[in-house]
């Protein structure tokens, strides 16, 4: 009973978890590349949660900063893919991820 | 809840930054670097002439004088514990400075650019940028610092890879290689954030002792080690983290192709060696695992199926390119049975690979990228007859693929030998591992083999004795690269001894 | 070294000499060089002349033996067994003397009359170098001292024959002729060549005289059977040169050569090689081994005999005639009559001879028609060649006062003895085959000179489908450039041809041999070559136990009276009945002391005199028999031999169809082994190819091998696990489908699936 | 002296990579003085070699130069390892009885090949450059007493050969050479592995390292016991020694990996063929001997019988093969698989006798098999065929060539007074007289029949009889009203022409002399082998 009314480690963990799990599901069944790609945010994003509730249980600010840096790197990396998702669009007229495929054996 | 630190803690953490400053030149030569290319490419837009790739030659061979420099300073950590300075990182500062200078000059040779792209633009100064990446990855004792280095490679390979915005290939290999890419550095930030968990530490070393002094919960070590693994074994290419490579590694442009085989291959096995020595814990004995996990059976399934993988599918491939991208998931494979014995032997012999394997693969890319000037293909049945149309370019291939088969007298074989040596040294232990890379090696000899068969014992389609010549500095290159090749097999002791000084890796003791 | 030691090797390197100059320049030279070649051999006739009057004229004695040799092969000091060398020598001993002039003889003659016979043939110089060089070789055989020369030169000989046999290699029978010959000869080798092995892994020598020391000292480790396997297999090389059955079958064919040729190799000297082999290892043959010669010799000479009696081609009765005579000679190897047999050697080697160069005459006179149902009438055209040819044929045939009869006879003699001595039964086949064929033979031969020389010319007669014959008359004479028989008249030969034809019929009289025209025992021959002592002993009379070193006074019994007349032999009777115990004691005391005698031989050699007179009044009884059934048959007509041939027709074609040796052969072994060939052949491109090559077929319909190389490298590819290879390559690049979101899953299944493994890993 | 015997056709080779390609006699005439130079420097090698010096394992004190001669030795590499001492690599040369007639062999081959090259007029340049490449790597093979010099050399012979049989080779060539590098190469990677073990096993006595010195892994007393290849690690010996010996019975070729060698054959250009048959294949065998048997003798001895049974099977099932032939080339090649079965056989009787012969075979095999090829390839020149039933009666239209022919058949079907019966006779008196062998030599001796039985009957089908009605020449009347033939499109001299008898003419009196005095051979060999069956006897290896 007291595990679930007090908020412990357990919570951020299982709820990382749940986001990674979405995240990776997005990555592999969305179509549309925008979609993907939030998917891919999303495991960041699990993981970010992770730092966050370790560094706060453990004391210590390191996960605080790995977690800052990963959302400046995730911030960079939608620039870049967004860049290259137009660039895709303009080529094959359509962002759907499942379509791309003239490279295959 | 975090106390401010107290002025005098300040001037102690800006005493030692500027102590670690010190340490620190060649990235900070290499980044100014990156900027001036960005501005002369401001100043000069549009014109096409060599003042970038000249520019950047020039800067990244003046890198090597700063690297120089730092053999005489003691290996040791900095940037509180960041950033490491070692005999090992120094040896891939110039490997990576190197084929940096090689991209660029493969780069200048190869003439799709001026077909596909109007200006080179930022094109060297991403390269430069990726230079100064892997180079924080080769040396970075931090998971922090892992990460950010490794996604500043990544970022700058993928818009490579994409260069050439109106070819569908190259943006379809980027947008693979980006939701790739960033699904598997994702998977192994989350591992990074479990092993923070256990620890509490981001410093690899920390994070060993650690281990070592409280112990694990296997499973959950099992776990995070396989989603880091994902990371590395997505640079490094290898079984089963290898899909998006055949895709990129075609649809990229040749020398961004060469590149990324090469050094960015070596830089996630910089990283793959030190986080495995370090951070992952062993003992005494390299074979022997004190903590009941054997690390060692995970790299083992890795490179056994790398093998097996890359030959057998590359005897199917019809594009040069894409056959070459197999070849190197293969040779990851052999790379790794380095990695496997985690010796010091064995990390000389992985290094020792890694120099051949650089001036095999770079020269057999470069040839390639020469023939499709002329031929505009990079098909099988357009190489017909070219050994006569040809004749230095077809016999420098010749000797590159030889070399990469692994056969003497050439440096590809040197590499084969220290490899399989490595691992008997361990007795029989590792013999079936060797018995396998020498079956996969004699599988791979068809598949280069085709290469040479085509352009010698077939007649080219439309018969024309026109003999092309690729220009004398291509032709210097390719010859260099050569004698190189076939020097390096016949007299490897300075390769072996350059590896066997760099295999010092701070922090641990190898046997 | 012994002065006739330089000599023999004078004449046995004069015909190489022969050779040499004739096959390099007999273009160049007058007369494309015959002279030389009759000239070389008229020199080593004269030298070994002088080395039979010096061995058997001056040193009467049955024991003499010189002997010389060099090392040829030095192995070094050979772990295990010591400094190792291989040595080449030569012996002299009386029947080396006496073959020697034998061969000599009788090649000289040939060349005499070549120099006739193949005038004007367009490889005539050619020719007489074949004939050095088969002279070199048969002298090397008669004079080595070691197994291992003589299988040198035996091989040699067959080279010989067989470039002869071949000489009109434009005649597709003839070179069937030489392969067969060559072959034949070969299977023969294979056997003497594996009981030469047998011998030199105990003794790691091949020198007769260290493997006969060695024998007798008891030093052979295999069992007995061995020792007889050794001495069957030895008599296997003689089995092919001689002819014996089953082997005989390349002599007659052997008569596609020249008929010289024939004369020489395929009836006097060669063919007599075997024989004279048999001889040299007499003593080391066990009684087993002797029993398997005396029946192959016997069968030999009966079956041989009965197909000579339908042959119609003159050579081809001749040939038969002489595989006949061989299975005599060998049969008195087998029955121990050791001195007869090669009395008979020697006889034969003339008369035979005699009859090939008159039968040659005959041919050539005819323009080589070779049939005699269409001969008839010649004596009165070619009187000297009926007188020789007429004696010779009495010779073969055994009548008294020729010397065929007393060889013949001497060698029946033995067979009856052995017969006894063996305990009758079975054994007692071998006189009796013998004596049957004795009649056969004079049946057949009284046929020959019948439809030879009496009666009408029948030329004519000649049915016109009978072309081939003709037509080889035809082509040979073109071969024949020279015309000298342009007109179609039959006449008799020239001097040069002639010569040989007295000198041989001269040589086929009973006072050459013997002063006793009833008993060549008393002759010279058969004191000079008696019968040696073997170095298996033997410890009782009855067949099959040997006892290898039999210690002296176990047999002093027998060995003393012996001893006595050793000193003087050709002395007394005793003496001759002892001459073989006397000849043991020489030899004895020759190998160094050690006396060994055997009680068998002995008993064999009593009894074959006992038996002596018996077998004249048999053997003179069937010969008459023979010869009168001929008369009846040909001459008086009162059997007509067409009407007996249809009325015992199964027989008759039987007899005329070589007993279907040829037949049955090209049924078995020839088309077997090219059988075989082919099978194994078509098992290396498809089986082992394909094992190895993996299974290509599948793989080429695995589809993505489309082009021709792709196949063939596949192929090449898959030398070793290919099909796997290839089909996990194909599958595994299913993998690669292009939808990076396959890959992404990929990953993540890959990382589930190393958990999983770890995880279970982990529980157990 | 053997570096530069070594290193001279390569030198040839960068001199012609000189000359224009234009230039077509001046590659040519540049190769043949190589060839010749190393024709002189193998006889000044012959001329100073001694042989009572018996080789095989090191001299007294453990000192190479003792037993060996012409012995260069110098450090090439020395790589310092670590933890694992240094990994030290000798460019060691030297010869004794075994390898020395083996130079001569090749120095003659090759010297011959290159005047049967002078055909080739495809890319000579090319052509000459790969040739002399090869001809060095396989002088090298000979020479070399470093295992890993040895190795190198070994791999360096492949591609030549790939490419000389793939680029001037018949129409099917592609599939012949990659079947043969293929082939090749799965044999001699094992060999890498095996090295390194060895490598990791053995000590030098004189310095204490590791060492690939063959001659320190030949003496036994140099492994370490518990090492992976050391005395005690039974069952990973037996296999090192499999595996070494597939891989050189690869290139013997023994049956059944012998598919490869009859393609080769066919296709490959005569020149070539004549390297293949005449010095290539006996790196098989030499491998065995200076390698495989003295470095694992007691699985050499578990193991005689096996070998032996091999050698009859290549002996009998060559012949057979060789029967049923059609095409005049693949016979010979069969031929060769027959007659390399007589070593094999002398081989695994391990005795002096057997020994002897079977290098002696291996000799004399080189140097009639060269002549059988450069027959072949005289008629293919001119008929552009080689189906034996394409012929019929020659020997009345070229005389010479006939003879020559019934010369070299002769002599590889065993004729008493040429070479090649010699070397049978001691290889069957050798497997009779040692025990294990005894009943497979009994078998064997069929092999003498079959032998003859397809040389004689392709000499008749081609020589002998009279022309058959759909032979690849024409009858013609000439003016002297004899029959000549003549050949379509052949311009040159019917019968053999001076070129072709300046090959064949020497080989003939080679095989006639060492027919009748073998011992210029035989000396050389004796010592040597001697030593070589003691290193091998069981005697020796139990005091060990």
């Amino acid at each position: 009973m007291e595990q679930l009314t007090t908020i412990g480690l357990n919570h951020y963990l299982t709820i990382s978890a749940i986001l990674l799990s979405l995240g990776l599901f997005a990555v592999m069944t969305r179509k549309n590349a925008i979609v993907v790609l939030m998917g891919v945010e999303l495991i960041l994003n699990a993981a970010n949660i992770n730092f966050l509730a370790f560094s706060k249980y453990n004391g210590g600010m390191e996960g605080v900063m790995f977690a800052l840096f990963v959302i400046v790197i995730a911030a960079a990396e939608a620039a870049i893919a967004l860049a290259i998702v137009i660039n895709i669009f303009k080529i094959f007229k359509s962002v759907d991820v499942s379509s791309i495929d003239s490279m295959k054996e | 809840m975090f106390e401010l630190p107290s002025g005098a803690e300040i001037q102690g953490i800006i005493a030692s930054l500027k102590a670690s400053v010190g340490f620190f030149i060649p990235e900070i030569y290499l980044s100014v670097l990156f900027m001036l290319l960005i501005l002369i490419d401001l100043v000069a837009k549009g014109r096409k002439n060599n003042l970038l790739s000249i520019t950047t030659l020039l800067g990244l061979a003046g890198s090597i004088f700063f690297i120089y420099q730092q053999h005489s300073m003691p290996p040791g950590e900095f940037f509180f514990g960041m950033y490491v300075l070692d005999e090992f990182a120094l040896f891939f500062k110039y490997f990576f400075v190197l084929s940096g200078i090689l991209a660029v000059i493969v780069t200048m040779a190869d003439e799709q650019f001026d077909r596909e792209v109007k200006s080179m633009g930022e094109y060297y100064a991403l390269i430069v940028a990726m230079v100064i990446g892997m180079i924080m990855m080769a040396s970075s004792a931090d998971l922090l610092m892992i990460f950010l280095s490794m996604e500043l490679v990544s970022f700058t390979a993928y818009i490579l890879t994409g260069y050439f915005k109106r070819n569908s290939r190259s943006s379809e290999a980027a947008l693979k290689y980006l939701v790739y890419g960033a699904v598997s550095s994702g998977l192994m930030v989350y591992g990074f954030s479990l092993i923070f968990g256990l620890t509490a530490q981001t410093n690899l070393i920390k994070i060993s002792t650690e281990l070592a002094t409280h112990g694990y919960d296997p499973l959950l070590m099992i776990l995070l080690t396989l989603l880091i693994l994902a990371g590395f074994g997505y640079k490094i290419g290898a079984v089963p983290f290898h899909f998006w490579s055949p895709d990129v590694y075609e649809g990229a442009p040749t020398p961004i192709t060469a590149y990324l085989s090469v050094a960015s291959k070596a830089a996630g096995f910089a990283l793959l060696m030190r986080f495995f020595y370090i951070a992952v814990p062993h003992g005494g004995q390299p074979y022997e695992d004190i903590l009941g996990i054997d690390w060692r059976s995970l790299l083992i399934i890795l490179s056994v199926a790398s093998m097996i993988y890359g030959n057998v599918v590359a005897l199917w491939q019809k594009n040069v390119k894409r056959l070459l991208a197999y070849s190197s998931i293969a040779h990851a494979g052999y790379l790794i049975l380095g990695i496997i014995v985690m010796d010091k032997f064995g990390t000389q012999a992985t290094l020792i690979y890694l120099l051949s394997y650089f001036l095999m693969n770079f020269g057999a890319f470069f040839v390639v990228i020469l023939i499709a000037n002329k031929t505009g293909s990079e098909n099988l049945d357009d190489y017909r007859g070219l050994g006569k149309k040809m004749p230095l370019a077809g016999a420098a291939l010749t000797v590159f693929l030889v070399s990469l088969v692994g056969l003497p007298p050439t440096v590809g074989f040197i590499g084969k030998l220290m490899i399989f040596s490595a691992l008997l040294t361990k007795g029989s232990l590792y013999i079936w591992l060797a018995l396998i890379g020498i079956m996969t090696s004699v599988i791979s000899l068809y598949y280069y083999m085709l290469i040479p068969l085509n352009m010698y014992l077939r007649e080219s389609k439309q018969p024309d004795d026109t003999t092309f010549n690729p220009g004398m500095p291509a032709q210097i290159l390719m010859v260099v690269l050569m004698v190189l090749t076939l020097y390096f097999g016949l007299f490897f002791t300075p390769l072996s001894d350059f590896a066997e000084y760099s295999s010092a890796m701070f922090g641990i003791v190898l046997q | 070294m012994h002065s006739l030691i330089q000599l023999s090797i004078v004449v046995l390197l004069l015909p190489l000499l022969s050779f040499v100059i004739l096959i390099f320049f007999n273009r160049r030279l007058p007369r494309r060089g015959d002279f030389i070649g009759v000239g070389i051999l008229g020199t080593a006739f004269g030298i070994s002349a002088y080395i039979f009057w010096s061995v058997i004229v001056q040193t009467y004695d049955p024991a003499f033996r010189i002997a010389w040799d060099f090392t040829w092969i030095d192995l070094g000091n050979v772990p295990g067994v010591g400094p190792l060398q291989i040595k080449m020598g030569i012996v002299i001993d009386n029947l080396t003397a006496i073959m020697l002039a034998m061969v000599t003889l009788i090649s000289l003659l040939v060349h005499l009359y070549s120099t006739g016979y193949m005038a004007g043939d367009k490889n005539y110089g050619r020719y007489f170098a074949f004939l050095g060089i088969f002279t070199f070789s048969m002298l090397g055989i008669v004079l080595s001292d070691n197994l291992f020369a003589i299988y040198i030169f035996w091989e040699l000989v067959g080279l010989s024959s067989y470039l002869l046999i071949g000489f009109f290699f434009e005649k597709d029978s003839a070179a069937d002729a030489q392969k067969k010959a060559f072959l034949a000869n070969r299977v023969g080798d294979i056997g003497m060549w594996l009981g030469i092995l047998i011998l030199y892994s105990q003794f790691h020598t091949f020198s007769f005289e260290q493997i006969y020391a060695n024998l007798a000292a008891g030093k052979f480790a295999l069992s007995n059977a061995w020792l007889t396997a050794a001495g069957i297999l030895l008599f296997m090389g003689c089995v092919g040169k001689s002819a014996q059955f089953p082997l005989h079958i390349w002599l007659p064919d052997a008569m596609e050569g020249p008929t010289p040729v024939s004369a020489l190799i395929h009836a006097a000297t060669m063919v007599a090689a075997g024989v004279y082999f048999v001889a040299r290892i007499f003593v080391m043959l066990t009684p087993d081994a002797l029993h398997v010669i005396a029946f192959i010799g016997a069968c030999t000479a009966f079956m041989a005999a009965t197909i000579a009696i339908t042959q119609n081609d003159i050579k081809r009765v001749l040939a038969y005639s002489t595989v006949s005579q061989l299975g005599y000679m060998v049969l008195g190897l087998g029955v121990g009559a050791y001195s007869a047999s090669l009395f008979h050697l020697v006889t034969h080697a003339f008369f035979k001879a005699c009859l090939f160069l008159g039968s040659g005459a005959i041919i050539h006179a005819m323009h080589h028609e070779q049939d005699m149902r269409w001969m008839g009438g010649l004596r009165k055209h070619m009187p000297w060649t009926f007188a020789t040819f007429t004696l010779a044929t009495l010779a073969l045939a055994g009548l008294p006062l020729t010397s065929g009869f007393l060889s013949k006879d001497a060698i029946l003699a033995g067979a009856i003895g052995f017969a006894k001595v063996e305990g009758g039964g079975i054994f007692y086949l071998i006189p009796v085959l013998g004596f049957f064929s004795a009649m056969l033979t004079a049946f057949y031969m009284g046929r020959q000179i019948w439809l030879v020389f009496f009666g009408e010319s029948r030329t004519h007669l000649k049915p016109a489908d009978n072309h081939h014959a003709d037509h080889h008359a035809h082509d040979n004479h073109a071969v024949h450039g020279d015309d000298h028989h342009a007109d179609h008249g039959v006449h008799e030969v020239s001097w040069n041809m002639r010569a040989p034809l007295v000198i041989l019929a001269a040589l086929s009289v009973f006072a050459v041999y013997s002063p006793d025209p009833l008993d060549g025992a008393k002759g010279w021959f058969m004191k000079m070559i008696p019968t040696p002592a073997t170095v298996v002993g033997e410890a009782n009379p009855q067949k099959g136990a040997l006892l290898a070193a039999t210690p002296a006074p176990h047999l002093a019994g027998i060995v003393s009276p012996s001893e006595v007349v050793a000193s003087h032999p050709a002395a007394e009777p005793v003496a001759e009945e002892h001459g073989v115990a006397s000849a043991a004691a020489g030899h004895g005391e020759e190998k160094g002391g050690h006396v060994y005698s055997d009680p068998r031989q002995a008993e064999i050699v009593h009894a074959g005199h006992a038996a002596h007179y018996t077998a004249i009044y048999i053997s003179s009884i069937m010969v008459v028999l023979g010869i009168g059934m001929a008369f009846v048959v040909y001459v008086f007509r009162i059997i007509d031999p067409e009407k007996t041939a249809q009325a015992i027709r199964p027989l008759y074609l039987f007899s005329l169809n070589k007993w279907y040796w040829d037949e049955i052969y090209e049924a078995t072994f020839i088309k077997g082994s090219i059988v075989l060939s082919k099978i194994l052949s078509w098992f290396d491109t498809n089986v082992v190819d394909g094992i190895v090559n993996g299974v290509a077929l599948l793989v080429r319909k695995f589809a993505f091998a489309n082009n021709s190389f792709d196949k063939y490298v596949v192929d090449g590819m898959v030398n070793f696990t290919a099909f796997t290879v290839n089909t996990t390559g194909a599958v595994l690049r299913k993998l690669q489908t292009g939808k990076v979101q396959t890959y992404v899953a990929m990953l993540i299944l890959a990382i589930f699936g190393y958990f999983v493994f770890y995880f279970t890993r982990l529980i157990y | 002296m053997l570096s530069l015997i070594v290193f001279l056709p390569i030198i040839a080779g960068l001199v012609i990579l000189a000359v224009p390609s234009s230039q077509k006699q001046i590659i040519r005439i540049v190769s043949l003085l190589a060839a010749l130079a190393q024709g002189v420097l193998a006889v000044l090698i012959w001329r100073g070699y001694d042989p009572a010096l018996p080789g095989i394992t090191a001299g007294p004190g453990g000192s190479p130069l003792g037993s060996f001669q012409f012995v260069e030795k110098v450090p090439w590499i020395s790589l310092n390892l670590g933890g694992f001492g240094s990994l030290n690599i000798e460019y060691f040369l030297g010869v004794d009885g075994i390898s020395i007639t083996m130079v001569i062999l090749t120095a003659l081959v090759s010297a011959i090949g290159v005047l049967s090259s002078w055909t080739i007029q495809k890319q000579v340049k090319g052509y000459f450059i790969l040739y002399n490449l090869l001809a060095s790597a396989m002088m090298g093979c000979f020479v070399a007493l470093d295992f890993f010099l040895f190795y190198v050399f070994w791999e360096v012979m492949l591609l030549p050969m790939y490419f000389l049989i793939g680029i001037w080779g018949g129409p099917n060539r592609e599939y012949a050479a990659i079947k043969f590098f293929l082939y090749t190469l799965f044999g001699s990677v094992f060999m890498l592995l095996v090295m390194i073990g060895l490598y990791f096993s053995v000590i030098d006595p004189v310095t204490g390292n590791h060492t690939f010195s063959l001659v320190a892994m030949a003496s036994q007393e140099n492994y370490i016991k518990d090492a992976i290849l050391g005395p005690d690690n039974v069952m990973w010996r037996y296999i090192a020694f499999i595996v070494l010996f597939i891989g050189f019975a690869i290139k013997v070729p023994m049956f059944p990996f012998h598919t490869w060698l009859p393609d080769a054959h066919v296709e490959a250009p005569t020149p070539i063929s004549v390297i293949l048959a005449g010095v290539l294949l006996k790196l098989g065998t030499y491998g065995m001997i200076r390698i495989n048997f003295p470095l694992f003798p007691e699985v050499f001895h578990a193991s005689m019988y096996v070998i032996g049974i091999f050698g009859a099977i290549n002996i009998i099932y060559g012949a057979f093969c060789a029967l049923a032939q059609q095409d005049l080339k693949k016979m010979v090649a069969y031929s060769s698989i027959s007659h390399m079965g007589y070593v094999l056989l002398g081989l695994a009787a391990g005795n002096s006798e057997g020994m002897v012969g079977a290098l002696y075979q291996m000799f004399n095999h080189g140097t009639i098999t060269a002549m059988l090829f450069l027959l072949v390839g005289v008629i293919y020149d001119r008929a552009h065929t080689r189906q034996i039933d394409k012929f019929g009666g020659l020997a009345s239209y070229m005389p010479v060539y006939a003879a020559l022919v019934t010369v070299a058949w002769f002599a590889s079907l065993g004729l008493p007074g040429l070479s090649g019966f010699i070397s049978e006779a001691l290889v069957f008196v050798g497997a009779f007289s040692s025990e294990t062998t005894r009943p497979i030599a009994i078998v064997s001796v069929l092999g003498i029949v079959f032998g003859a039985a397809y040389l004689l009957w392709s000499l008749q089908r081609m020589f002998l009889g009279k022309r058959k009605a759909d032979a690849a020449y024409d009858l013609e009347i000439g003016a002297d009203g004899h029959e000549h033939i003549h050949f379509h499109d052949w311009k040159g001299k019917l019968d053999l022409d001076g070129r072709e008898l300046a090959m064949l003419v020497p080989l003939v009196l080679i095989t006639i002399f060492l027919g009748i005095y073998p011992m210029p051979v035989l000396g050389m060999l004796t010592s040597s082998i001697n030593k070589l069956v003691q290193v091998l006897s069981p005697v020796v290896m139990s005091q060990m």
